[in-house]
Protein backbone atom coordinates (compact mmCIF):
# COMPACT_ATOMS: atom_id res chain seq x y z
CA UNK A 1 0.00 0.00 0.00
CA UNK A 2 1.18 3.66 -0.88
CA UNK A 3 -0.87 5.93 1.66
CA UNK A 4 0.99 9.41 1.91
CA UNK A 5 3.61 9.22 4.58
CA UNK A 6 3.26 11.04 7.75
CA UNK A 7 5.84 13.42 6.59
CA UNK A 8 3.79 14.23 3.87
CA UNK A 9 1.00 15.72 6.42
CA UNK A 10 1.43 19.62 6.73
CA UNK A 11 2.22 19.51 10.14
CA UNK A 12 4.70 21.54 11.67
CA UNK A 13 5.44 20.60 15.35
CA UNK A 14 4.04 18.27 17.92
CA UNK A 15 3.87 15.02 17.97
CA UNK A 16 2.95 11.83 15.68
CA UNK A 17 1.87 8.44 15.54
CA UNK A 18 1.40 5.67 13.19
CA UNK A 19 -0.80 2.51 12.87
CA UNK A 20 -1.03 -0.17 10.16
CA UNK A 21 -4.47 -2.21 10.54
CA UNK A 22 -6.07 -5.06 9.04
CA UNK A 23 -9.54 -4.74 8.36
CA UNK A 24 -11.07 -6.87 10.46
CA UNK A 25 -12.90 -6.44 14.19
CA UNK A 26 -10.50 -8.12 16.27
CA UNK A 27 -7.62 -6.17 14.74
CA UNK A 28 -9.34 -3.16 15.05
CA UNK A 29 -9.79 -3.73 18.87
CA UNK A 30 -6.36 -4.69 18.96
CA UNK A 31 -5.09 -1.39 17.40
CA UNK A 32 -7.26 0.40 19.38
CA UNK A 33 -5.42 -1.10 22.65
CA UNK A 34 -2.36 -0.06 21.20
CA UNK A 35 -3.53 3.16 20.32
CA UNK A 36 -4.75 4.11 23.74
CA UNK A 37 -1.75 2.97 25.30
CA UNK A 38 0.80 4.77 22.93
CA UNK A 39 2.40 7.99 24.11
CA UNK A 40 0.58 10.13 22.37
CA UNK A 41 -2.57 9.45 24.43
CA UNK A 42 -1.18 9.87 27.49
CA UNK A 43 -1.78 13.39 28.32
CA UNK A 44 -5.69 12.93 27.46
CA UNK A 45 -7.86 13.02 30.41
CA UNK A 46 -10.09 9.72 30.96
CA UNK A 47 -13.01 11.38 28.98
CA UNK A 48 -11.08 12.35 26.30
CA UNK A 49 -9.42 9.10 25.91
CA UNK A 50 -13.13 7.81 26.35
CA UNK A 51 -14.16 9.93 23.59
CA UNK A 52 -11.30 8.86 20.98
CA UNK A 53 -11.72 5.58 21.40
CA UNK A 54 -14.99 5.88 20.40
CA UNK A 55 -14.83 8.52 17.92
CA UNK A 56 -11.98 6.17 16.31
CA UNK A 57 -13.59 2.43 16.71
CA UNK A 58 -16.80 3.97 14.92
CA UNK A 59 -14.01 4.87 12.29
CA UNK A 60 -12.49 1.87 11.67
CA UNK A 61 -15.21 -0.38 12.37
CA UNK A 62 -16.94 1.40 9.56
CA UNK A 63 -14.21 0.95 7.14
CA UNK A 64 -14.01 -2.96 7.84
CA UNK A 65 -17.90 -3.45 7.48
CA UNK A 66 -19.05 -1.21 4.40
CA UNK A 67 -15.70 0.15 2.75
CA UNK A 68 -13.85 -3.64 2.61
CA UNK A 69 -17.01 -5.73 3.48
CA UNK A 70 -15.65 -9.38 3.07
CA UNK A 71 -12.91 -8.55 1.05
CA UNK A 72 -9.18 -8.48 2.26
CA UNK A 73 -7.68 -5.00 3.64
CA UNK A 74 -4.98 -2.75 5.25
CA UNK A 75 -6.13 0.53 6.96
CA UNK A 76 -3.32 3.00 8.07
CA UNK A 77 -4.51 5.48 10.98
CA UNK A 78 -2.35 8.70 11.53
CA UNK A 79 -2.29 10.94 14.95
CA UNK A 80 -0.90 13.99 14.95
CA UNK A 81 -0.93 15.87 18.52
CA UNK A 82 -0.79 20.00 18.26
CA UNK A 83 -1.83 22.17 21.56
CA UNK A 84 -5.60 21.03 22.22
CA UNK A 85 -6.30 18.80 19.14
CA UNK A 86 -5.48 15.17 18.27
CA UNK A 87 -5.79 14.89 14.68
CA UNK A 88 -6.67 11.31 12.85
CA UNK A 89 -6.24 10.63 9.29
CA UNK A 90 -7.73 7.19 8.03
CA UNK A 91 -6.85 6.13 4.72
CA UNK A 92 -7.92 3.09 3.03
CA UNK A 93 -8.62 1.15 -0.36
CA UNK A 94 -11.58 0.09 -0.05
CA UNK A 95 -14.82 1.20 -1.71
CA UNK A 96 -15.96 4.76 -1.57
CA UNK A 97 -18.61 6.17 0.45
CA UNK A 98 -21.83 6.19 -1.28
CA UNK A 99 -22.28 9.14 -3.30
CA UNK A 100 -18.53 10.16 -2.63
CA UNK A 101 -19.98 11.84 0.16
CA UNK A 102 -19.68 11.87 4.58
CA UNK A 103 -22.71 9.84 5.15
CA UNK A 104 -25.47 12.36 6.80
CA UNK A 105 -25.38 10.47 10.00
CA UNK A 106 -28.93 11.65 11.28
CA UNK A 107 -30.51 10.32 14.67
CA UNK A 108 -31.97 7.64 14.62
CA UNK A 109 -35.96 7.42 15.12
CA UNK A 110 -36.19 5.97 18.38
CA UNK A 111 -39.74 4.14 18.26
CA UNK A 112 -41.88 1.91 19.96
CA UNK A 113 -39.72 -1.62 21.33
CA UNK A 114 -39.95 -3.30 18.02
CA UNK A 115 -39.51 -0.43 15.75
CA UNK A 116 -35.74 0.85 18.26
CA UNK A 117 -32.95 0.78 15.58
CA UNK A 118 -29.65 -1.64 16.24
CA UNK A 119 -28.13 0.71 13.90
CA UNK A 120 -27.09 3.14 12.12
CA UNK A 121 -25.35 5.25 14.77
CA UNK A 122 -22.30 5.59 14.36
CA UNK A 123 -21.57 8.23 11.47
CA UNK A 124 -23.90 10.61 14.07
CA UNK A 125 -21.54 9.59 16.81
CA UNK A 126 -18.28 10.89 14.46
CA UNK A 127 -20.37 14.25 13.60
CA UNK A 128 -20.88 14.66 17.14
CA UNK A 129 -17.54 14.33 18.47
CA UNK A 130 -15.13 15.36 15.76
CA UNK A 131 -14.34 18.60 14.42
CA UNK A 132 -12.57 19.63 10.84
CA UNK A 133 -14.03 16.05 9.54
CA UNK A 134 -13.57 15.65 6.00
CA UNK A 135 -13.47 13.06 3.49
CA UNK A 136 -11.98 12.70 0.48
CA UNK A 137 -11.22 10.04 -2.50
CA UNK A 138 -7.81 10.14 -4.05
CA UNK A 139 -6.32 8.15 -5.99
CA UNK A 140 -9.00 4.94 -5.29
CA UNK A 141 -8.36 5.42 -1.59
CA UNK A 142 -10.41 7.42 0.89
CA UNK A 143 -8.86 9.69 3.46
CA UNK A 144 -11.07 10.59 6.24
CA UNK A 145 -9.73 13.08 8.43
CA UNK A 146 -10.84 15.03 11.99
CA UNK A 147 -9.85 17.03 14.87
CA UNK A 148 -10.59 15.67 18.26
CA UNK A 149 -10.36 18.33 21.31
CA UNK A 150 -8.53 16.90 23.59
CA UNK A 151 -7.89 19.90 26.41
CA UNK A 152 -10.12 19.58 29.43
CA UNK B 1 -18.11 -12.69 26.09
CA UNK B 2 -18.13 -14.14 29.42
CA UNK B 3 -21.57 -13.42 31.39
CA UNK B 4 -22.50 -14.33 35.09
CA UNK B 5 -26.01 -14.97 35.94
CA UNK B 6 -27.73 -14.78 39.79
CA UNK B 7 -31.51 -14.84 40.26
CA UNK B 8 -33.62 -12.74 42.78
CA UNK B 9 -36.77 -13.87 42.93
CA UNK B 10 -38.29 -12.62 39.74
CA UNK B 11 -35.28 -10.42 38.70
CA UNK B 12 -32.67 -12.08 36.26
CA UNK B 13 -28.87 -9.96 36.68
CA UNK B 14 -26.52 -10.40 33.90
CA UNK B 15 -23.09 -9.23 34.73
CA UNK B 16 -20.92 -8.78 31.14
CA UNK B 17 -18.00 -10.27 33.06
CA UNK B 18 -15.61 -8.64 29.95
CA UNK B 19 -14.43 -4.66 29.53
CA UNK B 20 -15.79 -4.71 26.52
CA UNK B 21 -18.58 -5.05 24.11
CA UNK B 22 -17.61 -3.78 20.86
CA UNK B 23 -17.67 -4.98 17.19
CA UNK B 24 -15.39 -7.54 17.69
CA UNK B 25 -17.75 -8.97 20.08
CA UNK B 26 -21.54 -7.99 20.00
CA UNK B 27 -22.87 -11.14 17.88
CA UNK B 28 -21.40 -12.99 20.67
CA UNK B 29 -22.59 -11.12 23.03
CA UNK B 30 -26.21 -11.13 21.25
CA UNK B 31 -26.38 -15.18 21.18
CA UNK B 32 -25.07 -15.48 24.72
CA UNK B 33 -27.61 -13.24 25.74
CA UNK B 34 -30.49 -14.87 23.95
CA UNK B 35 -29.95 -18.32 25.77
CA UNK B 36 -29.68 -16.63 29.23
CA UNK B 37 -33.05 -14.88 28.61
CA UNK B 38 -34.46 -18.47 28.08
CA UNK B 39 -34.94 -17.63 31.91
CA UNK B 40 -38.44 -16.98 32.94
CA UNK B 41 -37.64 -14.09 34.85
CA UNK B 42 -39.98 -11.21 34.02
CA UNK B 43 -37.31 -8.68 34.79
CA UNK B 44 -33.61 -8.84 33.27
CA UNK B 45 -31.30 -6.46 34.71
CA UNK B 46 -27.62 -6.07 32.42
CA UNK B 47 -24.90 -5.02 35.26
CA UNK B 48 -22.30 -2.97 32.80
CA UNK B 49 -20.26 -2.20 35.64
CA UNK B 50 -17.42 -4.12 34.19
CA UNK B 51 -17.69 -2.72 30.66
CA UNK B 52 -15.95 0.10 30.15
CA UNK B 53 -15.98 0.45 26.26
CA UNK B 54 -19.25 -0.06 24.34
CA UNK B 55 -19.33 1.16 20.55
CA UNK B 56 -21.99 1.29 18.47
CA UNK B 57 -22.37 -2.28 17.72
CA UNK B 58 -22.05 -2.81 21.31
CA UNK B 59 -25.23 -0.68 21.37
CA UNK B 60 -27.01 -2.36 18.84
CA UNK B 61 -26.59 -5.72 20.77
CA UNK B 62 -27.59 -4.09 23.33
CA UNK B 63 -30.79 -2.93 21.90
CA UNK B 64 -31.59 -6.30 20.10
CA UNK B 65 -31.44 -8.05 23.46
CA UNK B 66 -34.33 -5.74 24.77
CA UNK B 67 -36.42 -7.07 21.71
CA UNK B 68 -35.75 -10.22 21.60
CA UNK B 69 -36.89 -10.14 25.36
CA UNK B 70 -40.51 -9.52 23.67
CA UNK B 71 -43.42 -7.26 24.62
CA UNK B 72 -43.72 -8.12 28.07
CA UNK B 73 -40.39 -8.01 29.20
CA UNK B 74 -38.13 -5.13 29.45
CA UNK B 75 -34.27 -4.90 29.42
CA UNK B 76 -32.95 -2.92 32.53
CA UNK B 77 -29.37 -1.50 32.53
CA UNK B 78 -27.19 -0.95 36.03
CA UNK B 79 -23.95 0.30 36.68
CA UNK B 80 -22.97 2.44 33.63
CA UNK B 81 -19.27 3.41 33.36
CA UNK B 82 -18.55 6.95 32.19
CA UNK B 83 -18.02 6.01 28.59
CA UNK B 84 -20.77 3.73 28.26
CA UNK B 85 -22.76 5.98 29.94
CA UNK B 86 -21.87 8.82 27.24
CA UNK B 87 -23.02 6.41 24.09
CA UNK B 88 -26.30 6.31 25.84
CA UNK B 89 -26.68 10.11 26.73
CA UNK B 90 -25.71 10.81 23.06
CA UNK B 91 -27.93 8.51 20.92
CA UNK B 92 -30.88 9.89 23.38
CA UNK B 93 -30.90 5.42 24.07
CA UNK B 94 -30.86 6.51 27.78
CA UNK B 95 -34.52 7.33 27.44
CA UNK B 96 -35.41 3.83 26.09
CA UNK B 97 -34.07 2.02 29.14
CA UNK B 98 -34.62 2.12 32.92
CA UNK B 99 -30.90 2.63 34.19
CA UNK B 100 -30.13 2.03 37.41
CA UNK B 101 -27.01 3.38 39.20
CA UNK B 102 -26.01 -0.16 40.87
CA UNK B 103 -27.41 -3.84 41.20
CA UNK B 104 -29.39 -4.46 43.77
CA UNK B 105 -28.15 -5.75 46.96
CA UNK B 106 -27.14 -9.12 46.96
CA UNK B 107 -24.85 -9.49 43.71
CA UNK B 108 -20.96 -9.90 44.68
CA UNK B 109 -19.48 -6.25 43.90
CA UNK B 110 -17.60 -5.67 40.67
CA UNK B 111 -15.15 -4.04 41.76
CA UNK C 1 -14.66 45.84 12.95
CA UNK C 2 -11.38 44.47 11.39
CA UNK C 3 -12.58 41.40 10.45
CA UNK C 4 -9.67 39.64 8.24
CA UNK C 5 -9.90 40.63 4.73
CA UNK C 6 -11.20 38.13 1.95
CA UNK C 7 -8.16 38.53 0.08
CA UNK C 8 -6.44 37.10 3.62
CA UNK C 9 -7.81 33.57 3.08
CA UNK C 10 -5.62 31.03 1.69
CA UNK C 11 -7.86 30.59 -1.37
CA UNK C 12 -5.88 30.72 -5.05
CA UNK C 13 -8.75 30.28 -7.13
CA UNK C 14 -12.94 30.63 -7.99
CA UNK C 15 -15.13 32.84 -7.18
CA UNK C 16 -15.86 34.56 -3.78
CA UNK C 17 -18.06 37.05 -2.08
CA UNK C 18 -18.64 38.86 1.31
CA UNK C 19 -21.59 40.21 3.07
CA UNK C 20 -21.72 42.55 6.03
CA UNK C 21 -24.65 41.90 8.36
CA UNK C 22 -25.94 43.41 11.15
CA UNK C 23 -27.42 41.52 14.19
CA UNK C 24 -30.92 41.09 13.67
CA UNK C 25 -33.37 38.35 12.51
CA UNK C 26 -34.60 40.93 10.08
CA UNK C 27 -31.12 42.23 8.68
CA UNK C 28 -30.66 37.83 8.49
CA UNK C 29 -33.66 37.03 6.24
CA UNK C 30 -32.34 40.21 4.33
CA UNK C 31 -28.59 39.04 3.68
CA UNK C 32 -30.27 35.66 3.03
CA UNK C 33 -32.00 37.09 0.24
CA UNK C 34 -29.10 38.68 -1.16
CA UNK C 35 -26.94 35.52 -0.48
CA UNK C 36 -29.25 33.51 -2.32
CA UNK C 37 -29.26 35.76 -5.64
CA UNK C 38 -25.69 36.17 -5.73
CA UNK C 39 -23.89 34.92 -8.86
CA UNK C 40 -22.18 32.65 -6.77
CA UNK C 41 -25.52 30.30 -5.96
CA UNK C 42 -26.65 30.80 -9.68
CA UNK C 43 -24.49 27.70 -10.51
CA UNK C 44 -26.14 25.50 -7.60
CA UNK C 45 -29.38 22.93 -7.46
CA UNK C 46 -32.56 23.80 -5.78
CA UNK C 47 -31.72 21.11 -3.33
CA UNK C 48 -28.39 22.46 -3.23
CA UNK C 49 -29.78 25.98 -2.46
CA UNK C 50 -32.01 25.19 -0.17
CA UNK C 51 -29.32 23.30 2.14
CA UNK C 52 -27.25 26.50 1.55
CA UNK C 53 -30.01 28.46 2.91
CA UNK C 54 -31.01 26.53 6.33
CA UNK C 55 -27.32 25.82 7.35
CA UNK C 56 -26.98 29.87 6.48
CA UNK C 57 -29.41 30.85 8.22
CA UNK C 58 -28.60 28.38 11.72
CA UNK C 59 -25.45 29.84 11.81
CA UNK C 60 -25.88 33.68 11.52
CA UNK C 61 -29.32 33.44 13.60
CA UNK C 62 -27.20 31.63 16.50
CA UNK C 63 -24.78 34.16 16.51
CA UNK C 64 -27.63 37.01 16.74
CA UNK C 65 -29.43 35.35 19.57
CA UNK C 66 -26.46 33.58 21.65
CA UNK C 67 -22.95 35.20 20.64
CA UNK C 68 -24.72 39.17 20.14
CA UNK C 69 -27.70 38.39 22.32
CA UNK C 70 -29.76 41.82 22.99
CA UNK C 71 -26.37 43.70 22.15
CA UNK C 72 -25.79 45.45 18.41
CA UNK C 73 -23.29 43.47 17.03
CA UNK C 74 -21.89 42.89 13.18
CA UNK C 75 -21.35 39.47 11.61
CA UNK C 76 -19.22 39.13 8.07
CA UNK C 77 -20.51 36.21 5.58
CA UNK C 78 -17.50 35.33 3.43
CA UNK C 79 -18.02 33.02 0.66
CA UNK C 80 -15.73 31.02 -1.60
CA UNK C 81 -17.02 28.54 -4.38
CA UNK C 82 -13.58 26.06 -5.57
CA UNK C 83 -15.07 23.05 -7.60
CA UNK C 84 -17.30 21.60 -5.52
CA UNK C 85 -17.22 23.12 -2.65
CA UNK C 86 -18.78 26.49 -1.18
CA UNK C 87 -16.45 27.85 1.72
CA UNK C 88 -18.58 30.00 4.43
CA UNK C 89 -16.55 31.74 6.60
CA UNK C 90 -18.41 33.45 9.76
CA UNK C 91 -16.94 36.10 12.16
CA UNK C 92 -18.54 37.63 14.84
CA UNK C 93 -17.41 40.07 17.87
CA UNK C 94 -19.80 38.41 20.12
CA UNK C 95 -19.66 36.06 23.17
CA UNK C 96 -17.59 32.96 22.37
CA UNK C 97 -19.30 29.63 22.12
CA UNK C 98 -20.14 27.82 25.57
CA UNK C 99 -16.76 26.29 26.90
CA UNK C 100 -14.77 27.46 23.74
CA UNK C 101 -15.62 24.55 21.23
CA UNK C 102 -18.52 23.89 18.25
CA UNK C 103 -21.80 22.49 20.31
CA UNK C 104 -22.62 19.15 20.19
CA UNK C 105 -25.37 19.32 18.51
CA UNK C 106 -27.53 16.05 19.71
CA UNK C 107 -30.38 14.72 18.54
CA UNK C 108 -32.97 15.88 20.37
CA UNK C 109 -35.48 13.94 22.37
CA UNK C 110 -38.40 13.46 20.47
CA UNK C 111 -41.58 12.62 23.32
CA UNK C 112 -44.64 12.66 23.65
CA UNK C 113 -47.03 15.42 22.83
CA UNK C 114 -45.72 18.26 25.91
CA UNK C 115 -42.61 16.96 26.07
CA UNK C 116 -41.89 17.48 21.97
CA UNK C 117 -38.77 19.97 21.78
CA UNK C 118 -39.58 23.90 20.47
CA UNK C 119 -34.99 24.23 19.84
CA UNK C 120 -31.92 23.16 20.46
CA UNK C 121 -31.89 21.74 16.69
CA UNK C 122 -29.49 24.47 15.08
CA UNK C 123 -25.93 22.99 15.99
CA UNK C 124 -27.46 19.26 14.79
CA UNK C 125 -28.23 20.62 11.32
CA UNK C 126 -25.50 22.39 11.02
CA UNK C 127 -23.14 18.94 11.67
CA UNK C 128 -25.39 17.26 9.89
CA UNK C 129 -25.02 19.37 6.62
CA UNK C 130 -22.06 20.44 6.82
CA UNK C 131 -18.29 19.09 5.77
CA UNK C 132 -14.94 20.64 7.09
CA UNK C 133 -17.13 22.30 10.38
CA UNK C 134 -13.98 24.14 12.47
CA UNK C 135 -14.86 26.76 15.22
CA UNK C 136 -11.98 29.39 16.51
CA UNK C 137 -11.56 32.34 18.95
CA UNK C 138 -8.95 34.46 17.81
CA UNK C 139 -8.65 37.98 18.78
CA UNK C 140 -11.80 38.22 20.95
CA UNK C 141 -13.92 37.03 17.66
CA UNK C 142 -15.57 34.09 16.81
CA UNK C 143 -14.50 32.15 13.50
CA UNK C 144 -17.16 29.77 12.44
CA UNK C 145 -15.94 27.68 8.91
CA UNK C 146 -17.65 24.89 7.11
CA UNK C 147 -17.74 23.92 3.43
CA UNK C 148 -21.02 23.07 1.88
CA UNK C 149 -20.84 20.13 -1.37
CA UNK C 150 -22.79 21.51 -3.87
CA UNK C 151 -22.10 18.82 -6.66
CA UNK C 152 -25.35 17.44 -7.41
CA UNK D 1 -47.55 36.73 8.63
CA UNK D 2 -50.46 36.43 6.60
CA UNK D 3 -52.55 33.22 7.31
CA UNK D 4 -55.67 32.47 5.86
CA UNK D 5 -58.44 30.01 7.07
CA UNK D 6 -61.31 27.44 6.13
CA UNK D 7 -63.49 25.14 7.78
CA UNK D 8 -64.55 21.80 6.32
CA UNK D 9 -66.80 20.61 8.69
CA UNK D 10 -64.86 19.54 11.98
CA UNK D 11 -61.48 20.49 10.00
CA UNK D 12 -59.73 24.20 10.19
CA UNK D 13 -57.11 24.73 7.07
CA UNK D 14 -54.59 26.77 7.65
CA UNK D 15 -53.09 28.31 4.92
CA UNK D 16 -49.61 30.57 5.61
CA UNK D 17 -49.14 32.70 3.07
CA UNK D 18 -45.99 33.80 3.37
CA UNK D 19 -42.73 32.29 1.76
CA UNK D 20 -41.19 31.45 5.02
CA UNK D 21 -41.55 30.90 8.72
CA UNK D 22 -38.22 31.64 9.93
CA UNK D 23 -36.30 33.25 13.02
CA UNK D 24 -37.70 36.67 11.95
CA UNK D 25 -41.27 35.14 11.89
CA UNK D 26 -41.67 32.29 14.06
CA UNK D 27 -42.69 34.32 17.41
CA UNK D 28 -45.57 36.09 15.08
CA UNK D 29 -46.39 33.27 13.55
CA UNK D 30 -47.38 30.95 17.08
CA UNK D 31 -49.05 34.22 18.47
CA UNK D 32 -51.41 34.42 15.41
CA UNK D 33 -52.03 30.53 15.35
CA UNK D 34 -53.05 30.81 19.02
CA UNK D 35 -55.75 33.08 18.15
CA UNK D 36 -56.62 31.04 15.17
CA UNK D 37 -57.00 27.91 17.42
CA UNK D 38 -59.52 29.51 19.62
CA UNK D 39 -61.48 28.06 16.76
CA UNK D 40 -63.92 25.01 18.07
CA UNK D 41 -62.56 22.16 15.51
CA UNK D 42 -60.84 18.94 16.38
CA UNK D 43 -58.36 18.59 13.65
CA UNK D 44 -56.24 21.29 12.48
CA UNK D 45 -53.89 21.22 9.18
CA UNK D 46 -51.75 23.60 8.55
CA UNK D 47 -51.24 24.13 4.80
CA UNK D 48 -46.96 25.04 4.28
CA UNK D 49 -47.38 24.78 0.24
CA UNK D 50 -46.42 28.63 -0.11
CA UNK D 51 -43.54 28.28 2.34
CA UNK D 52 -40.42 27.66 0.48
CA UNK D 53 -38.51 27.67 3.97
CA UNK D 54 -38.42 27.19 7.42
CA UNK D 55 -35.33 27.08 9.82
CA UNK D 56 -34.99 25.75 12.90
CA UNK D 57 -37.10 28.38 14.77
CA UNK D 58 -39.58 28.29 12.42
CA UNK D 59 -40.23 24.34 13.24
CA UNK D 60 -40.04 25.24 16.85
CA UNK D 61 -43.04 27.34 16.32
CA UNK D 62 -45.16 24.52 14.39
CA UNK D 63 -44.29 22.32 17.35
CA UNK D 64 -45.17 25.35 20.15
CA UNK D 65 -48.55 25.44 17.82
CA UNK D 66 -49.05 21.51 18.32
CA UNK D 67 -48.44 21.92 22.07
CA UNK D 68 -51.04 24.48 22.33
CA UNK D 69 -53.45 22.70 20.94
CA UNK D 70 -53.83 20.71 23.87
CA UNK D 71 -53.24 17.03 24.33
CA UNK D 72 -57.20 16.83 22.46
CA UNK D 73 -56.57 17.87 19.16
CA UNK D 74 -53.79 16.81 16.58
CA UNK D 75 -51.48 19.50 14.25
CA UNK D 76 -51.91 17.82 10.77
CA UNK D 77 -49.43 19.40 7.98
CA UNK D 78 -50.11 19.63 4.23
CA UNK D 79 -48.37 20.11 1.00
CA UNK D 80 -44.71 20.45 2.46
CA UNK D 81 -41.86 22.35 -0.39
CA UNK D 82 -38.67 20.61 -0.52
CA UNK D 83 -36.46 22.14 1.65
CA UNK D 84 -39.40 22.33 4.11
CA UNK D 85 -39.65 19.04 4.06
CA UNK D 86 -36.03 18.70 4.51
CA UNK D 87 -35.83 20.23 8.00
CA UNK D 88 -38.67 17.88 9.02
CA UNK D 89 -36.97 14.86 7.97
CA UNK D 90 -33.13 15.57 9.57
CA UNK D 91 -35.13 16.30 12.53
CA UNK D 92 -37.20 13.49 12.51
CA UNK D 93 -40.35 15.98 13.33
CA UNK D 94 -41.89 14.06 10.37
CA UNK D 95 -42.50 11.24 12.90
CA UNK D 96 -44.51 13.84 14.79
CA UNK D 97 -46.88 15.37 12.93
CA UNK D 98 -49.44 13.59 10.75
CA UNK D 99 -48.29 15.00 7.05
CA UNK D 100 -50.42 14.83 4.10
CA UNK D 101 -49.27 15.33 0.42
CA UNK D 102 -52.12 18.04 -0.60
CA UNK D 103 -54.82 19.78 1.16
CA UNK D 104 -58.24 18.21 0.64
CA UNK D 105 -60.56 19.24 -1.92
CA UNK D 106 -62.09 22.77 -1.74
CA UNK D 107 -59.08 24.87 -0.34
CA UNK D 108 -58.41 27.28 -3.39
CA UNK D 109 -54.74 25.71 -5.49
CA UNK D 110 -51.65 27.43 -3.84
CA UNK D 111 -50.38 28.11 -7.52
N1 LIG E 1 -16.26 3.76 5.50
C1 LIG E 1 -17.36 3.60 4.75
N2 LIG E 1 -17.25 3.29 3.46
C2 LIG E 1 -18.35 3.14 2.71
N3 LIG E 1 -19.61 3.29 3.17
C3 LIG E 1 -19.79 3.62 4.44
C4 LIG E 1 -18.68 3.79 5.30
N4 LIG E 1 -19.15 4.11 6.50
C5 LIG E 1 -20.48 4.16 6.40
N5 LIG E 1 -20.90 3.84 5.18
C6 LIG E 1 -22.33 3.83 4.76
O1 LIG E 1 -23.03 4.74 5.63
C7 LIG E 1 -24.09 4.08 6.32
C8 LIG E 1 -24.24 4.62 7.76
O2 LIG E 1 -23.15 4.24 8.54
P1 LIG E 1 -23.25 4.23 10.13
O3 LIG E 1 -23.85 5.51 10.60
O4 LIG E 1 -21.90 3.89 10.68
O5 LIG E 1 -24.27 3.08 10.49
P2 LIG E 1 -24.16 1.50 10.32
O6 LIG E 1 -22.72 1.18 10.06
O7 LIG E 1 -24.67 0.97 11.62
O8 LIG E 1 -25.06 1.20 9.15
C9 LIG E 1 -23.74 2.61 6.27
O9 LIG E 1 -24.87 1.79 6.36
C10 LIG E 1 -23.01 2.50 4.92
O10 LIG E 1 -23.94 2.37 3.87
N1 LIG F 1 -22.92 31.43 18.00
C1 LIG F 1 -23.03 31.04 19.29
N2 LIG F 1 -22.36 31.70 20.25
C2 LIG F 1 -22.47 31.31 21.53
N3 LIG F 1 -23.23 30.26 21.95
C3 LIG F 1 -23.91 29.57 21.06
C4 LIG F 1 -23.85 29.92 19.69
N4 LIG F 1 -24.61 29.06 19.02
C5 LIG F 1 -25.13 28.21 19.91
N5 LIG F 1 -24.73 28.50 21.16
C6 LIG F 1 -25.12 27.72 22.35
O1 LIG F 1 -25.40 26.38 21.93
C7 LIG F 1 -26.74 25.98 22.27
C8 LIG F 1 -27.34 25.09 21.19
O2 LIG F 1 -27.60 25.83 20.02
P1 LIG F 1 -28.67 25.34 18.94
O3 LIG F 1 -28.42 23.91 18.61
O4 LIG F 1 -28.64 26.28 17.79
O5 LIG F 1 -30.08 25.42 19.64
P2 LIG F 1 -30.93 26.70 20.14
O6 LIG F 1 -30.34 27.90 19.49
O7 LIG F 1 -32.31 26.38 19.65
O8 LIG F 1 -30.78 26.66 21.63
C9 LIG F 1 -27.48 27.28 22.50
O9 LIG F 1 -28.55 27.13 23.37
C10 LIG F 1 -26.37 28.20 23.04
O10 LIG F 1 -26.20 27.99 24.43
Amino acid sequence: MAFPAPSDTPYATGTGAVFQITSTPLAVRRALREVLDHSIMSGLSKDARGTAELVLAEALNNIVEHAYGTDDGQIELQLHQTGSRLSCDVFDAGMPMPEGELPAGLAQIIGEHDDLPEGGFGWYLIRTLTEDLTYRRIDARNHLSFKLNIEQ
Amino acid sequence: MDLATETQDDLLIVRAMEDRIDAAGAIQFKEQMRSICQNPQSRVMLDLSRVAFLDSSGLGAVVAVMKLLGPGRRLELAALTPTVAKVFRLTRMDTVFTIHDSVPNGFPSAV
